[in-house]
């Protein structure tokens, strides 16, 4: 399956590896890190709760289209759930090509898509006690709009 | 009448309380149920930041709901 | 040294977990492969021959650019020399960054500057037993100019 | 007359037959020297298509060359 949920820590050197493909010329992977400050506020850990069933058919959606406008050979993503702690790996894209353009431009689509559509949401556990969903606050609420 | 089931996912669900419920509604609309629901659950999240799915596919917030339909309310997505 | 010359393989793994960063946000690594093919013509191993003393200054020429340019966390390339089979890691390229746009973009840069600029060239060996040095053909040689 | 250390790589290394070697020139540039050794080796890439360094950096193809330089013409480059 070309998108996944994966409950357990992913391993990227795995993931990789199962790419290798002598008629490919590059191999674009992008990792999203569980890093330890989000708007300048230090961040302790992080929950990421998923509707699977949609987020599986929405991600294989992106990946499709990715292949489609982009000359690629392969293209994969997995991504967390559940509590992940700092430095933690929360999602992995990787896309095998012929040339390096369509490896570089299908792996961002792929993440800039998935982060826009797939139903993942992410709980951010500050290192003062509070929590927030990101991206859900509203007025009133100290937590804006976020970007990985 | 219609009877549908109801999934909360993240913030939603926190607020509602719980993952899933059945119940029957006079709403037939996505758009009008969240209003509904809303009001009785005291969602934070007003209705156009909030997409809706029925039966794991994303449909518009005036689709027609029918009895038995599996409908989910999602929050502002975060992955990655 | 953010950039080096390596004749032996590349451990990419390694690398990568080499920029682990709870300051990271986001990881983007390319990687270029040997293909079995180019331009058309079925491609049996390749030997990359550098200049080295130059090659590092100008690689890590590069790498302060990038760092300059955008707002990355680490940035590294390693590139082989030596005679390499079919699938072999030819070059890898690592960016970490607080948010993933930077890291896309700097690895960018740093593999198309790398390719354009630093004193390495690349003889192919064909399954017919022909050689050619890449984009030093002239009139006359059937290869023309070649981009992975 | 200056000396110089002229070193070659990939295609000019093997049209020379050798890496490296010590001459005396009259050619006071680095666009003169490769047209001098152009025409005696038969190197098949252009001045246009070569650049130089001495020293181990690179320099105009117009850059004057002096006594104890170690040359450099480096043809197209292919890396990754």
């Amino acid at each position: 399956m070309p998108f996944r949920l994966s409950p357990n820590p992913i391993d990227s050197g795995a993931l990789q590896r199962s790419l290798a493909d002598v008629r490919a010329g590059a191999c674009v992977t992008f990792e999203g890190w569980v890093r330890n400050r989000n708007e300048g506020q230090p961040v302790f850990a992080l929950d990421y709760e998923a509707y699977s069933l949609l987020a599986e058919k929405e991600g294989a959606r992106i990946i499709a289209e990715a292949c489609e406008k982009f000359s690629v050979n392969s293209a994969e993503c997995i991504h967390r759930t559940g509590h992940l702690a700092l430095g933690e790996l929360a999602v992995w894209v990787g896309v095998t090509a012929e040339h390096r353009g369509a490896a570089f431009d299908a792996c961002r689509y792929i993440i800039d898509e998935a982060k826009a559509r797939v139903p993942i949401w992410k709980k951010e556990h500050y290192a003062s006690g509070a929590t927030a969903w990101i991206n859900c606050a509203t007025r009133g609420d100290h937590a804006g709009e976020k970007r990985t | 009448m219609t009877t549908l089931t109801v999934q909360y996912f993240a913030i939603l669900r926190e607020q509602r309380g719980l993952a899933q419920e059945k119940l029957s509604t006079a709403a037939t609309t996505p758009a009008a149920l969240y209003e509904e629901l809303r009001a009785r659950h005291g969602f934070t999240l007003p209705a156009d930041r909030v997409r809706a799915a029925v039966n794991d596919e994303f449909v518009s917030a005036t689709a027609t709901l029918r009895d038995g339909d599996r409908v989910v309310f999602i929050p502002p997505v975060a992955g990655g």
